[in-house]
């Protein structure tokens, strides 16, 4: 390490102190970020291996993304770089092959029904486990807890057939419930720091000014707590519009969402979809998700997409 | 002044005070005292909740039990056992058994590759500089993806044909096409593009839940970057890796869309949210299927505990950082 | 509508106590409080002095005991029922409302006519001197203008009481200066009933017309500010009240008051703040600016005399704080006017009456009617 | 609702079993909502709606709605149990058919109705031999002799298999570079995989588990030569397409239809073997249970309509199923134009006249062909790792 | 092996200054630090006090000058070769490390032999009397212990410098008074070289040999603590050297440095600290000691006399510091030896050579050398 710091740091002989190349150097490793003599470390070859992984994975994700986009709009893609012929015409057939409107539209009722009514049922709780002790309060946390630890397919299974005892397979309302399994813990999961957050004292101080427990939450803690509900229901309907197994498991032709609606054409028994319908239809779904994210972004910290937010919002 | 002190521990006797005490003790102190446990009126908040977990979650898991019990005549000529078919079939038939080995063979590694390759990235983009937020963002993408969107570009451009193959033999690295998806390649590789970016957002959050003064204090310290990684951000962050080694291991645990569609669904990759899937809606055999994914939440469950259990030996207070 | 206290005859707090899980934060709390009066809770971190003032707002529940104003009974009321206001240690204003709204949310909650909010608001946040500030949000605020607002949040309503706990802890020591005066402007000005919780013993003794201080949840004295700083009850509270030089020592003669005591190397006469007997260890307290050096020219008090070498000074603005080592290695903390050099051997002297000996133990002390021995704590 | 108990045979409450109170034209034109869960719309649709616009006084509208096949009983078992259709007809392939037929949920479409659709008569001989399958459910709509045949890419394949023993030297000699589907995802896949038997000379055809020691001798020796069984057919024609396949098994539809549509080059060739059987299929048109007497009158008519040979030439569509038509004398030159032009472009000219001569095998039944999907899961499929 | 400080001659800070993103938060600080002293860096929130530890510490580059130890420039050296130590505000304790093993992190870090090693964390942890606590992580030691281990850790590394950035900020009164002590007594026992950060003036006065004043970045004041407290150089600097009544009056005449000012009602023979001239409108800035009430027999000093009414009282132990308010309105705070009634008339008094007279606005003085005029901040 030494070596490394005085291979970067020449300055013992002919600096004179104050000097304008001093001075500059100073001001270029401010500018930086950096702490003096940190240049030396930050050069390590471990730097470049980093950057290197960074960059080949960035590429992958863009040659996959491109390949799919330039597949949507191509025709007679077979052993060359690129299609011979771009046509629009996949997205125009896809659109009416596959009953976009009607599968964006259920994509939408499902996302957003799922949305309200796991802020509706999960608010309040995360309220009182986060603030409360009481008896049978670690098992319900556990409980809470497992939808997201297990396997979609675990539980989705068995509540798959529950579904279709009851009559609701392949229903909407089936897509609701099933998608809330994870949603609800989830609303809890992303609320719990925000509440965290608000001090307890701040309830306190509305109750002695004379305010109900109704009161208290409708007055106080409802507002402090909308950019929590906020960023929890972004991260839902992230969540419930990418969930693929548990909507597949109860969905059926008319209650598809768009993942799922994309899975069977890419799998349909009866012929295979055409790669490019399967592109143009992914392509859509990938937009979607990109819009919704860039806007989730604006509200929310990175990480609470898979976390639990531990800081409030950086900026 | 002090009159009115009296110190005394006001346990049992309450000799002093008999006007009103029992009245007390029986009506406000059983109020209070039920406060103190926690139960009041606001309990009620929980009830939707727990009704929700309980009709949707804990039924139907505890029916799926129930339905493991409940075997096929065709699982009960093939496997005896009675009301135990399924579990016979479950652990004596090597074409299920074996898919455990087949998931785990491919979630272990994605995890593992997930974490490990977000400890530098994360470390890079710690700290405020320009870009940072774009970079993040790039980062993040594939969350947009989907797993579908995935497996189509993954088949698309890392096929044979794919672009990738095509620049890789015209820039001479390769002589043949390499294969790449509908193996096990192709299925780690959709894990890895699709755990990633949660797997790094989440050291990325544990991060930044360390104390940088702490970082500050090794450095004034005389400690070296490779010293101050080792001993201090290392250990402190120890419990955040193992934490997100679970999700993301439970992620990859239960792939199942790319498992098919990149895969080699029957073969290298017949994981086991496959073969429940295959019981469920190829086979319609429901209690099969409900074995095998019981069975998928045993092992994952396993697995977990046995990471928690490596997690108890390590230091887990706070990190010193917010939060 | 001028804001002004409601009144009543006094509050009286019974036996109160309070415990978690077995955990005793606060035991057989007894004080009245009159109407009009400025109670101030003094205690170290820890030793239940939030339990006691959450106790009274109804905040937390008790365990023991009852509240009652004018013989009514209170602690079965919610807080939001019980007419008190309060200010928290970290202000505690709501972070989405203005000065403004802050400041009537209480008077809201009671539903009162508009235009009488209006001009009790105004009056309250006059008072409070934040008439420029009435639309900015909390966040906008400096520490001591947020306080000023949950200050006025609290009177507004005309409370019977104000809980303050640890109002000032938040703040800068300069700023910390002018709020302190400032509450006991408030307080002299509204004839408000104020329970005052504290660690601070100077702002105890500045604002309070009675002190209680407390060590493990149990109430150590009551009394006035001079009370307590003169005549502490026992070396606990000394400690508490600045004699921070507290020696062990042997009771060597007892005649009445005066008491002898020696050890460490030196002995001196002492007053008896506690009985104590012959043979007895003790302790003894002196607060640093009654143990002075003896200057060239200056008399020796009451004979008392101690030989000790200069280890620390430090500049104090009037005088200098001195640190100083005797041969037997006690330390103790000494005023001088002038600055002595390091390493100076010394010759300290106090007055009898101001070297106070208290019983080494802090049991009940004879007063007290239970003989709890076995539970003494170091 | 999906339940493990097979073989219910009670009747459905509002079932009307009374074949005499059907109308022979419904009182009042009614609307029907057809289910596809085979594809089948591509080649009925046409049909359908020109009964529509000839008989609006029978049929005012038609909706469809898709579907896989696996979702059928699902969806038609909770209607037909609570009286209450949603779906009026229901278009399915054999899987579907007989999955049907296990849980009772069809109309006994021939036994009760026959006479009305008496164009039954003139099915050509396989297509009558589907028709068989049905045990009266239902009525074959629209038939292919399916394969299998082999697609390869010329420029790759000089030497054309005409023998599975010469396909397996081949697929030897160029590992990697011939692959098909998993039979449980594709339609050439299963039909290569009943193909087989009647090849290699195997016992019983009709029998994968005792019958088919040959067949799974066969794909055990070729599987080491196989890259990977896609989970779809869609797969397989992008690895023909692209080069990283040259040569796959396929049948009429699949070798004729995406070159047509462009998603394979129109330079693929085609090849069969010397000797082989087509395992045929057909698409059936089938009734739930509990229909009302005017919607039963409205599809008998309908079927009856389809079932001539103008209406059932439609079936040639772009090759998807090709030929495609069930009925005799359903010749191409009856079929629309657009067809007419595809087949001239993309079509074998050598197709028709191998159809005529090679023999016809029905495919399995539907719980035998599961077994055959599950043995080749265990001993093809998973022996790939 | 004891621990010492290493030594150096001096450590020369020249022309350092700091800006983030075109806001200077330090500028121009020249200072020259002897071996063996206590500076103390004193100023409200954010006037730059961290920032220019940090660079100092190396932890912040520098956008402007340098730094030298005995004329060899350090600046260019990262912290972890400074060979300096530091104490943190919030301990920055190693929270997975025993006590022990976080005093040992900077031997570890050095190769220390593991003999040597352990004599001098025992050592360490002695002279900050943790001998009972070195198994425990930081987590179970309370807040003045944590402060300790943090000392321990610096100190046991003989550094060059130690620097402490406001390390008793989160510690109670008590113990904030105690820890005060503790660290005079190590600096002055082990001559260790330490530059302090503090917005705490009494902390300051106490503990430094030297103290600088910052304000928005800019040196106002260095000096002794006497001078600080005696002569503050601007009215900026008087009030936090405790000068609490500042007002704004006007100069009516001036003779040398004896000033006449009058304004709000009154008018006082005052001494000019700036040069000010007839006409212009300066701040008076008196200590609350040195404005007393006069009691009958008092005479009145330089015939300075003020009349208000006692408007709050509070007592202070040897003494009651009593809030009047003058007729015009005008708060003062003032010092009496008797407590006086509520609403009494009083009259002040306060020696012309303690009543200091300020130019109003804060400029660089003449005595400043830059004339940067044009950077002026109200
Ligand atoms: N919710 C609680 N559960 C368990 N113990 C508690 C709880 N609240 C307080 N205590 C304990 O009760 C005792 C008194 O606590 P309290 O908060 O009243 O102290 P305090 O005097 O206000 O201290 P500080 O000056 O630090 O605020 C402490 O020992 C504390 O640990
Ligand atoms: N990393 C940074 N980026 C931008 N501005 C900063 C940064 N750090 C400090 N500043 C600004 O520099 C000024 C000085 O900050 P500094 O932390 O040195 O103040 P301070 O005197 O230590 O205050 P405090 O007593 O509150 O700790 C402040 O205005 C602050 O906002
Ligand atoms: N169930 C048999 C389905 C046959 C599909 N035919 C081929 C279609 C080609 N696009
Ligand atoms: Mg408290
Ligand atoms: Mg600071």
């Amino acid at each position: 390490m030494a070596t490394d710091v005085i291979a970067t740091t020449p300055t013992a002989g002919p600096q004179t102190p104050g000097s304008e190349r001093a001075r500059k150097r100073a001001t270029r490793a401010a500018r930086s970020g950096r702490a003096p003599g940190e240049k030396a470390l930050v050069a390590a070859p471990s730097t470049w291996f980093v950057w290197a992984g960074m960059a080949a994975f960035l590429i992958f994700l863009l040659g996959i993304l491109t390949s799919v986009i330039v597949d949507s709009f191509g025709k007679s893609w077979f052993s060359t770089w690129l299609p011979e012929v771009f046509t629009p015409q996949w997205y125009a057939k896809s659109w009416e092959r596959f009953d976009l409107t009607h599968v964006i539209g259920v994509t939408l009722t499902v996302a957003v029904s799922v949305v309200v009514l796991s802020v509706l049922i999960g608010v309040p709780a995360a309220y009182l486990l986060a603030r409360r002790d009481f008896p049978g309060k670690k098992l319900l946390s556990l409980l809470f807890l497992l939808p997201i630890l297990m396997p979609p397919i675990t539980f989705g299974i068995p509540l798959a057939t529950v579904m279709y005892n009851l009559g609701l397979g392949r229903t909407i309302w089936a897509v609701i419930l099933v998608n809330l399994v994870p949603s609800v813990p989830f609303v809890i999961m992303t609320m719990t720091p925000f509440i965290e957050q608000i001090n307890p004292s701040i309830e306190n101080a509305a109750r002695m000014c004379g305010a109900s427990m109704r009161q208290v939450f409708t007055r106080v803690l409802a507002p402090l707590l909308i950019p929590g509900i906020l960023a929890a229901a972004i991260l839902v309907l992230v969540r419930t519009v990418g969930m693929f197994e548990l909507t597949f498991l109860v969905s059926g032709p008319q209650s598809d969402t768009l993942v799922v609606a994309i899975y069977r054409a890419m799998t349909s028994a009866g012929g295979g979809e055409a790669r490019q319908l399967v592109s143009a239809m992914a392509v859509m779904y990938t937009m979607t998700m990109m819009i919704i994210l860039v806007v989730a972004l604006r509200f929310v910290n990175p990480t609470q997409l898979v976390a639990r937010v531990k800081d409030s919002r950086e900026d | 002044m002090s009159t009115a002190v009296d110190s005394r521990r006001p346990g049992g006797d309450s000799a002093g005070a008999p006007r009103g005490a029992g009245q007390r003790k029986s009506s406000a102190s059983l109020r209070h005292r039920l406060a103190e446990r926690g139960i009041d009126k606001s309990l009620v908040m929980l009830v939707p909740a727990a009704v929700f977990l309980i009709a949707l979650f804990v039924y139907p898991f505890t029916y799926g039990i129930g339905l493991t019990f409940q075997p096929s005549l065709l699982q009960q000529e093939k496997w005896g056992g009675g009301i135990f078919a399924n579990y016979l079939a479950f652990f004596k038939d090597p074409f299920v058994f074996d898919s455990i080995w087949l998931t785990m063979r491919l979630a272990l590694p994605a995890a593992l590759i997930n974490v490990l390759a977000s400890i530098p990235v994360a470390f890079k983009l710690r700290g405020k500089f320009r870009g940072k937020r774009f970079m993040t963002t790039l980062l993040v993408l594939p969350i947009t993806l989907g797993t579908v969107l995935t497996a189509q570009g993954l088949l698309i451009f890392a096929g044979r044909q794919g672009w990738l193959n095509r620049f890789l033999m015209e820039v001479g690295i390769i002589d043949a096409p390499l294969q790449l998806v509908n193996n096990y390649i192709g299925v780690l590789f959709s894990l890895i593009i699709t755990g990633f970016p949660f797997a790094f957002l989440l050291i990325s959050s544990y991060l930044s839940g360390i104390d940088p003064s702490l970082e500050a204090a090794a450095r004034t310290l005389g400690a070296d970057w490779k010293q101050r990684f080792r001993r201090v951000i290392l250990p402190l962050l120890a419990p955040g890796l193992a934490t997100t080694f679970i999700l993301t291991f439970v992620l990859a645990f239960s792939v199942f869309p790319s498992a098919r569609l990149v895969g080699d669904a029957m073969g290298s990759t017949r994981v086991m949210s496959l073969m429940a899937f295959r019981a469920f809606g190829e086979q319609n055999d429901y209690p099969m299927a409900s074995t095998i994914a019981i069975m998928m939440g045993v092992v994952e469950l396993a697995v977990i505990a046995l990471v928690l259990l490596w997690r108890s030996f390590l230091y887990k207070g706070s990190t010193g950082g917010k939060g | 509508m001028a804001i002004t206290a409601s009144a009543f005859e006094s509050l009286e707090l019974k036996d109160v106590g309070r415990s978690f899980g077995g955990h005793d934060a606060l035991v057989g709390l007894n004080l009245t409080i009159r109407a009009g009066e400025f109670i101030a809770l003094l205690g170290p971190s820890g030793c239940g002095k939030s339990t006691a003032l959450n106790c009274l707002a109804g905040l937390l529940p008790l365990t023991h005991g009852t509240i009652s104003i004018d013989g009514k009974r209170v602690d079965t009321l919610p807080s939001e029922k019980r007419g008190f206001g309060m200010v928290f240690q970290n202000y505690a204003l709501f972070p989405h409302l203005s000065v403004e709204k802050n400041v009537a949310f209480g008077l809201q909650m009671q539903g009162t006519p508009k235009a009488e909010l209006k001009a009790r608001v105004a009056e309250a946040v006059a008072l409070v001197k934040l008439e420029q500030h009435t639309k900015k949000l909390p966040g906008q605020l400096s520490g001591g203008q947020q306080q000023r607002v949950a200050i006025a949040r609290a009177v507004v309503l005309q409370p019977r009481l104000v809980l303050m706990d640890e109002p000032l802890s938040n703040l800068d020591a300069k700023l910390r200066l002018d709020m302190r005066t400032e509450i006991r402007r408030l307080h002299q000005s509204l004839g408000l009933t104020t329970f005052y919780v504290t660690h601070d013993q100077e702002e105890a003794l500045s604002l309070a017309d009675r002190l209680v201080v407390l060590r493990e949840g149990r109430v150590q004295q009551i009394g006035t500010p001079a009370e307590l700083h003169n005549k502490p009850s026992n070396w606990h509270v000394a400690d508490f009240m600045g004699y921070r030089n507290l020696i062990d020592l042997t009771v060597e003669a007892v005649s009445g008051e005066d008491v002898r005591v020696s050890g460490a190397g030196f002995s001196l006469n002492g007053h008896a703040a506690q009985q104590v007997h012959k043979g007895e260890s003790v302790r003894l307290a002196i607060r640093p600016e009654d143990l002075t050096v003896v200057e060239p020219g200056d008399s020796v008090r009451d004979g008392n005399t101690i030989s000790a070498t200069v280890a620390v000074v430090e500049y104090q603005g009037r005088e200098f704080a001195v640190g100083v080592q005797t041969a037997e290695g006690q330390t103790l903390h000494v005023r001088s006017a002038h600055a002595p050099q390091i390493g100076d051997r010394v010759t300290l002297t106090v007055s009898a009456s101001r070297a106070l000996v208290y019983r080494s133990s802090l049991d009940e002390d004879s007063a007290g009617s239970t003989p709890e021995l076995e539970e003494v704590r170091a | 609702a999906p339940s493990t108990s097979s073989g219910n045979t009670t009747t459905a409450p509002g079932a009307s079993a009374a074949p005499a109170g059907v109308p022979d034209k419904p009182s009042a034109p009614v609307t029907l909502n057809i289910l596809d869960v085979a594809g089948n719309q591509k080649l009925t649709g046409g049909m359908v709606d020109a009964f529509v616009a000839e008989h609006p006084d029978i049929i005012s509208a038609v909706t469809w709605e898709s579907g896989g096949a696996p979702d059928l009983v699902g969806t038609i078992k909770p209607q037909v149990d609570s009286g209450k259709l949603q779906i009026d007809l229901v278009l399915t392939g054999t899987d579907g058919l007989s999955a049907g037929i296990g849980q009772d949920l069809w109309i006994p479409l021939v036994k009760d109705f026959g006479d009305r659709i008496d164009n039954q008569a003139n099915y050509i001989e396989p297509a009558a031999k589907m028709q068989e399958l049905a045990e009266g459910y239902g009525a074959v709509v629209t038939y292919y002799p399916s394969g299998p045949l082999l697609q390869y890419n010329p420029d790759a394949v000089t030497d054309v298999p005409s023998t599975p023993e010469e396909l397996l030297a081949w697929a030897k000699a160029n590992p990697g570079k011939f692959g098909y589907a998993r039979p449980a995802n594709s339609g050439p896949g299963r039909t290569f995989l009943q193909g087989l038997p009647y090849m290699l000379g195997d016992t019983d055809p009709s029998d994968p588990v005792n019958g088919w020691d040959k067949t799974w001798a066969y794909l055990k020796e070729l599987n080491q030569y196989v890259d990977s069984y896609p989970t779809g057919t869609g797969q397989v024609i992008t690895n023909i397409s692209d080069g990283t396949w040259s040569m796959i098994p396929t049948t009429t539809g699949w070798e004729i239809e995406p070159r047509a549509d462009g998603r394979a080059p129109n330079t693929l060739e085609a090849a069969a073997f010397d000797d082989f059987t087509w395992v045929t299929d057909a698409h059936y048109a089938v009734i739930p249970k509990g229909q009302t007497d005017d919607k039963t009158s409205a599809i008998l008519l309908l079927l009856q309509y389809m079932l001539t040979p103008e209406v059932n030439a439609m079936a040639y569509d772009h090759g998807y199923f090709y030929p495609g038509p069930a009925i005799k004398g359903a010749t191409l030159d009856l079929a629309p134009q657009a067809s007419q032009d595809v087949i001239t472009e993309f079509g074998r000219d050598w197709y028709d006249a191998l159809i005529e001569e090679k023999p016809k095998a029905t495919p399995l039944p539907a719980d035998q062909l599961v077994i055959a999907f599950d043995t080749w899961d265990r001993e093809i499929g998973a022996g790939k790792y």
